[in-house]
């Protein structure tokens, strides 16, 4: 066995680095995520920065050995905070050759990158396999990558009769012997992980653990120091560990609200299978509908009847929901829809991120139907806009939209746990007698707000109704009264914005350049900026949570640049393109309200890549409008 | 429902409920219109069963039949045509005391509402479900309906509706979990009345398929059926539907029919020279989907802050 | 009987004007509409401009004398086009007096106005009637409301037993003879109006019309001009008289489009009860679907087979067709979608006008999904419009969502019989060989555009999806397909776009207003600007037919005019309500767009009262500019 | 269809089509996935009907089974998760003449596609309809599907599925106009292709309901029924499913049941201890909808114009 110390004296040439990017890559079922994962939570607890987000096929069980059934994840570990998968990766370790071929595609590595390949196929029976590998390792090494065979097969072989099931084990005690992380730490976390499966199993992963890390002592001079953040920006903090869409059920549950009514659909599910596993700890229930449109449906029943209810889904079950949404909208409805985009437009790639549903939250239904939409940014806004939409929902009685996307919804991260409290929580259902006197939509002219009767409460009886109608809910067709609600359901989104605070720019107030995104692009526009004014470029950033309403001083901040700019991951025409003029150019989602909004000539980048931004392609995207603008003078 | 809420007995006992406290506002269907019987008779029910007005909702899609709510003392959400059913379940998950009534017609439930009809039945909530059937849409002005008769003119099939008349009795009892299926026609107070009070005290959904007049633009649909009693089957049975002599008189064809027996239930449904009337069919012991839905709705926010911290111990690191 | 000669001898004080607006109101079943409607046809045929438009009540069968029950028509007859509905009516015949305060409410009279009153109910056996009756006309003369008090009932009595059903013609009979109609001809529309009932009814009406006429002769010293149109401008002409609703049928028929899929809802239903009476005579199937997802599945299914299909629906409808149609414009099916607009959000104003439902026309569906938005703006372009819509969806392999409104469904017009040649017409169904080698999306680089291969060409097989896919309709997840497809289906309008011409100014290129518009607007806007300008006031119009693609030119039209402004039929915060600042308001649709589109501080004047804008009051709020205007500088 | 399309009778004899013919992208369903085996007995009922693949559209929703199209040599539409039977519906309206495979799941069927199930039945319009069920959802990984066994362990319902499976055949049987109705297993090669066959050439909508392994996320569901296969009742009658003894040696427990017995068919499908196998209902005189929809498809673009004028000519004034 392989303690500490051992461990440290055998260290090889140490390389010190701020951060580092590691993946493992597999065909599926051979537990790359697995490992990944520990490797990522022990990282966390050493106190490293870390940020994983998982490698999934497209297809359920991909053919083994195929570029298309590339499994696993990429792990980026940091002495600081960090907030997005960055660029390339340092270290791959792969299980076969060919799943690397889809992660080059992606430009996942670079010249330099350190592969760290099982050798069997080098003399594997079939002579195809042979072939593959060995002119894989030669195109490997001609584009750069370091490529080390390793025997890591034969070495579980000597542990298990069946290293399929074992290597992933082997593979994090090798990593772990690289980044020297603590052992003990590493071998609790595998012993929590095979808890339910009994001490055999346990025992058998810490042998094979032990045997990566030694193997990697002997065979591999690879070690990496990636030190861990300042110990007082942790002072006393507690953290947990989750994607973005657990984060979402553990918004759900910190809500009070009882009820998540929902209709499968990728990314969205995981967050549903999560509350199915632990809501009845908080008295919550889960249900499944037949469809999404029952799926809304059944939330806003619930809402009426006053327990506010979430569902959540993506883009073709946004679009379902549609009516409704214009429903809640016009009967003034609580509600809380969260919409974890994927790739659009119709079912498009579902897998895949995209920031395409901006407008169709805001515009989607016919007739002016205003209601709160807001972007969580980080996987911690995930947990927290959820609480946050419930009280809005409440208060504004309005439909909340929440856009989160596919990269928080797998992106995994450490942040500070959440304190929760009784007033984040849903208040106990109000059954006290209704001043019959006080109609069901007693505007207050000015905010447009109102309080809401429900059901159970002794002359707080009222039709809801979709139609036009009077404060006292009476249908009505008449000019005034159409005028009037319409006005009320507008106003209270004038009310909301009056109490929102303008955003604040991250960099200079002023310069030459202001990129403003929205959602999940965060980590990665901010990381950029702060790359290129390293380089001197007076380039700053601005993220918006608000869209409606939106957030106060926009045209203020924007007026201390020369050029403003949103990056986002939706489709825009590139006005590069054929036929596409300052007059057909259709603009990125966010880019076309800003310049509605502040009529200055905000210019967009934005791609419909299937992937997360990387901070290094968006500074190139920066740095060329940059140099655009000295152009100009 | 009486007793088996025992929690406002009490207060049952303290106010009495008038026909005035279950009236809403004055009901603007067209005269004629089989609509009203079937307000007054709800509206007998719930004063019969001393229903608390504000623990009453009814729920409806869109359609003449669907603007019951607006004329009931109850608390009512006309909401989205088709769209009923979900609204009246998500109304029961989380407040499975209160009492739920459903209004709805025959394209509101058979035809865009197909998918919630079916999907309700399933999950059985308790909650008295009446269908209106006029054969025709009435609200949108004399458009083909799914069981409207073959060769019946609309608007929408000035040549004739091309298609055999949807039964859905038939489909109804085809669905796993099915535990009230009955059917009356709206011209007939007292079992209309009875039928609706058997629903109502069914713990589960009670289907009801009340054929109605639609004197404007379907008259012949149901005069043809006034006039030949003959075309209904009266259907009997100590644990039917209780019908007195007044009733039982007008409808020359009785048979005795168990409610418990579904195989019956389906070749009488599935007869059309003969409508059935009465209770098809009915399981008292079939689960109710709130029974689940409901799980924890009496815990304290006090008791999910705990139990949401355990949950965040266990991802703590 | 009457006759024309003894008709004029008898003929009053008489008094010449250019335009007249005329009103019948009854309970409904009166039978007000058809009198309205054949003295509309009859005038039309007489060389006046007309357009009628029908007052429906919102119930089915409304109590009788009650002012929610008020059931009529009203005819704008003039000596030039007439584009709208007009202001306020020069005289109303009214069956009873209750009827006539819906119409005092909704705007629809002026002082001055003749009110022609059924005076039985002054004598009425039920007391509350009398009083009600002796209440109405005192109040209504208070208002300055001229009325004559007439035995129209005791009248018809000498004629039928039953008034009920036969007053209406006695009506036509006094208002030809107040407007000295031709009585032939108005014989003749009565004659074929009752042809199917059979020449005793025919007889029966016949003799009510010369009782009405010799009536009004004896008890009503009305009588006015309104002389045709100069005839060179109906040289040679022959028109039609339709509503906007038949309109769109009849363009289906010269479109060629063999399918419409529908499902039932007000006000679009109409269109498709025209079709299916007529249809099959040009061999076209209407199929009522079981709900709006199945009609535009359904539609689209034709579409795939070969027979482009269309689908006709409102609101409600549109919301959920959201899915379907963004599949149509993932897999690039042409489709045409008619969308008669009505009040919103949700079923809201079931009867009412609105134009609520562009912003949910372009942007409704999740992810990137442009296709063709246009809007028609005449009942005449109604039916030329559809025509165009089949063909750009073939051409361009597109939906096209063509947006009319509740006031050009209802309203009736007089206009130029269209001349269908083949070339309108859907061309047979192409099953000829396809080259396996051309892939089924084999698009141009440039303009994104691809000939089809459809079902039954051999060689043709290709797989549709609403995945993202390459050119050979290949299910694929890479980014630079995901990229490439989003490409060439945004690049398909900028070829559209550079197709169209720069829309036309009504009124000099520039000046201190323009007024912008789209949709069923037009004529009401133009007459308001005819009117301020003979004022002397710089005010011009533009009107939009295209919204996606935008048509070119817009921003240097707008540079001409100190101030542009939008007038639209939808909802807009009033710059003078509470809270709503410059920076909180909410726009109105297209003065969104086009703020985004051309940077231009657009102002616009939106309101949601259920009822067409009426030409006055559009001028008031014109003229309120220009003060301000002057004001400013 | 053999002879039924005469237009192309005699291309028929020019060409043989092999199975390479029917074949598209290589599958890539899970090894054991019962799908596999489902598109093979499709393949061949095409060949041996030598059906013209650009004379065929395979159509589907969304799920592992809707991908189906993309593994066949015909035009495919893989369309929207539910919606595949409208968009199969108005392919075959306007024209008739093509062969229409309809490929769907029992969450894309059953569940989000209820309304649209339901509905095509009525319209009955002449197509080979196949329910891959596999009382799970797929596709998304492991989600509760309508037909998921009670206490089957999902992702959505960790702790067990708390409805009772629904029944599609009880509810199939039970909407009008209903005309081809059949029930098998997918690791019964030859009768899986004789139903497919039999529902091919029947000329309305052949509902299959296929069910299906899914050894991934619903092993246990098919496992149980593969180890007992007492758990079937196999059909058998001279109008039914024709099978040889190598099908009837397999199931013990086999019936005659005549295909023209409704109620008798349903129940058969209500008794879900004993599933039935084979043909449960068959009428082959039902109306189709491509009868009424297509009318008129037979004109020329010259007539439709002529038609359209005299339209005009009555509204000219
Ligand atoms: C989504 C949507 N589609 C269509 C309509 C129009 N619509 C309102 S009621 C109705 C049908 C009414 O028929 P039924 O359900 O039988 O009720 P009835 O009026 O006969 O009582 C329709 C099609 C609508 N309001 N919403
Ligand atoms: C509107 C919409 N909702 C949800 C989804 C996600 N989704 C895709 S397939 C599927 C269910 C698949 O189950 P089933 O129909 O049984 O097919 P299987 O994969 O089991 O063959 C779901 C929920 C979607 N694509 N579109
Ligand atoms: S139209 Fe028919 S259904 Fe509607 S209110 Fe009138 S009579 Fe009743
Ligand atoms: S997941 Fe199941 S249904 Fe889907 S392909 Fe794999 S085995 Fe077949
Ligand atoms: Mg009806
Ligand atoms: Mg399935």
């Amino acid at each position: 066995m392989v303690d500490a110390t051992t461990a440290e004296e055998l260290a090889p040439r140490l390389t010190l680095t701020r951060e580092h990017i590691v993946e493992i890559v597999s065909d599926s079922g051979e537990g790359a995520q697995k490992a990944g994962q520990t490797f990522g939570t022990v990282s966390a607890r050493m106190g490293n920065g870390v940020w994983t987000v998982e490698i999934i096929p497209a297809e359920i069980q991909p053919p083994a050995r195929s570029p298309a059934g590339a499994s696993g994840i990429r792990i980026r570990l940091a002495s600081h905070a960090v907030t997005n998968m960055g660029d390339e990766a340092d270290i791959v370790v792969a299980f076969n050759e060919q799943v690397l071929y889809s992660r080059i595609v992606n430009g996942a590595y670079k010249e330099g990158t350190q592969v760290l390949l099982e050798d069997k196929w080098r003399d594997d029976s079939v002579p195809e396999i042979r072939e593959q590998y060995a002119k894989a390792v030669a195109e490997f090494r001609r584009n750069g990558l370091i490529v080390h065979e390793l025997p890591i097969e034969t070495a579980c072989l000597e542990i298990t009769p069946n290293p399929r099931r074992g290597k992933n084990m082997f593979v994090l005690g090798m990593l772990c012997c690289i980044y020297s992380r603590d052992v003990e730490l590493a071998k609790g976390e595998i012993a929590t992980t095979f808890k339910r499966k009994g001490d055999k199993v346990i025992d058998m992963n810490h042998r094979l653990f032990d045997a990566g890390y030694r193997f990697a002592v002997e065979k591999l001079g690879l070690s990496y120091q990636v030190p861990a953040q300042p110990a007082e920006d942790r002072e006393g903090k507690r953290y947990i560990v989750t994607n973005g869409n657990t984060a979402l059920g553990l918004g759900v549950m910190a809500s009070g609200m009882e009820l998540v009514s929902m209709y499968p659909i990728t990314p969205a599910t995981s967050a549903s299978h999560y509350l199915a596993d632990v809501y009845h700890e908080v008295g919550g229930f889960v249900h499944q509908a037949e469809d999404e449109i029952a799926a809304a449906g059944f939330a806003i029943g619930s809402s009426f009847a006053g327990k506010t209810a979430c569902t959540i889904t993506s883009g073709p079950g946004l679009a379902l929901k549609t009516e409704m949404l214009a429903l809640a909208v016009m009967a003034e409805l609580p509600l809380v829809v969260c919409v974890v985009q994927r790739g659009g437009p119709s079912t498009g790639l579902p897998t895949k991120v995209e920031q395409g549903d901006l407008l169709a939250a805001l515009f989607g239904e016919p007739g002016d139907a205003p209601k709160v939409v807001i972007a969580a940014a980080t996987i911690e806004e995930c947990l927290h806009f959820v609480v946050m939409s419930r009280r809005l929902a409440e208060a504004f009685r309005t439909p909340v939209i929440l856009l989160t996307d596919a990269n928080l919804a797998t992106g995994v991260q450490p942040y500070q746990r959440p304190e929760p409290s009784l007033d984040w929580m849903a208040p106990p259902i109000d059954q006290s007698d209704w001043d019959e006197h006080i109609p069901p939509y007693n505007w207050d002219s000015e905010s447009g707000l109102s309080p809401r009767p429900v059901p159970g409460m002794p002359g707080g009886q009222y039709i809801l109704t979709g139609l036009a109608h009077t404060n006292h809910s009476k249908v009505a067709y008449d000019s005034d009264s159409n005028q009037h609600g319409a006005n009320m359901r507008s106003r209270k989104f004038a009310a909301l914005a009056s109490t929102l605070k303008p955003p604040v720019v991250h960099g200079d107030d002023s310069g030459d350049l202001l990129v403003v995104g929205w959602g999940s692009t965060l980590g990665a526009i901010e990381e950029a900026v702060d790359r290129a004014r390293a380089d001197g470029h007076q380039v700053s950033s601005l993220h918006l949570r608000f869209i409606l309403p939106m957030e106060p001083g926009l045209k203020e901040i924007f007026k201390g640049f020369r050029k403003v700019m949103t990056v986002e991951i939706n489709y825009s025409d590139d006005p590069g393109s054929p036929l596409i003029t300052d007059e057909t150019r259709r603009y990125a989602q966010l880019a076309l309200l800003l310049r509605a909004h502040t009529l200055i000539d905000i210019d967009c980048w934005s791609v419909v890549y299937g992937h997360p931004l990387q901070p290094g392609m968006i500074k190139n995207e920066l740095v060329k409008r940059l140099e655009a603008l000295q152009g100009e003078g | 429902m009486f007793g088996l809420k025992a929690d406002w007995s009490l207060e049952l006992f303290e106010r009495y409920f008038t026909m005035g406290d279950y009236a809403g506002g004055e009901a603007r269907w067209c005269p004629g219109c089989g609509d009203h019987a079937v307000l007054t008779a709800a509206q007998k029910v719930l004063r019969d069963e001393q229903q608390r007005p504000e623990m009453s909702v009814c729920v409806s899609g869109i359609g003449c039949s669907s603007r019951m709510p607006h004329y009931l003392g109850t608390f009512g959400f006309h909401g989205l045509h088709g769209r009923a059913l979900p609204v009246a379940c998500g109304i029961k998950a989380r407040r499975p005391e209160l009492d739920v009534w459903v209004a709805t017609g025959d394209g509101d439930c058979f035809s865009i509402g197909t998918a919630h009809w079916i999907h309700a039945l399933r999950y059985n909530m308790d909650m008295t479900l009446m269908v209106f059937d006029n054969a025709i849409y009435g609200l949108t002005k004399a458009q083909t309906s799914p069981t409207s008769p073959h060769g019946f003119k609309t608007n929408t099939h000035p040549f004739g509706a091309i298609l055999e008349p949807h039964n859905p009795l038939t489909v109804t009892l085809g669905v796993t979990n099915v535990s009230f299926v009955a059917q009356v026609a709206d011209w007939n107070p007292p079992l209309l009345y009875e039928t609706l009070k058997a629903a109502y005290r069914h713990k589960g959904t009670g289907f009801v398929r009340i054929i109605q007049r639609c004197p404007v633009y379907a008259d012949s649909f149901s005069k043809e059926l006034q006039q030949n009693p003959d075309r209904f089957l009266l259907l009997q049975h100590q644990r039917g539907i209780p019908v007195d002599k007044s009733v039982s008189r007008q409808f020359p064809n009785r048979m005795e029919h168990d409610p418990s027996d579904l195989a019956r239930a389906f070749q009488l449904a599935a007869d059309t020279a003969r409508l059935p009337l009465g209770l098809l069919y009915h399981n008292p012991d079939a689960q109710c989907y709130e029974d689940l839905s409901s799980q924890g709705v009496e815990m304290t926010p006090e008791k999910r802050l705990e139990g949401f911290n355990a949950v965040l111990d266990r991802i703590t690191i």
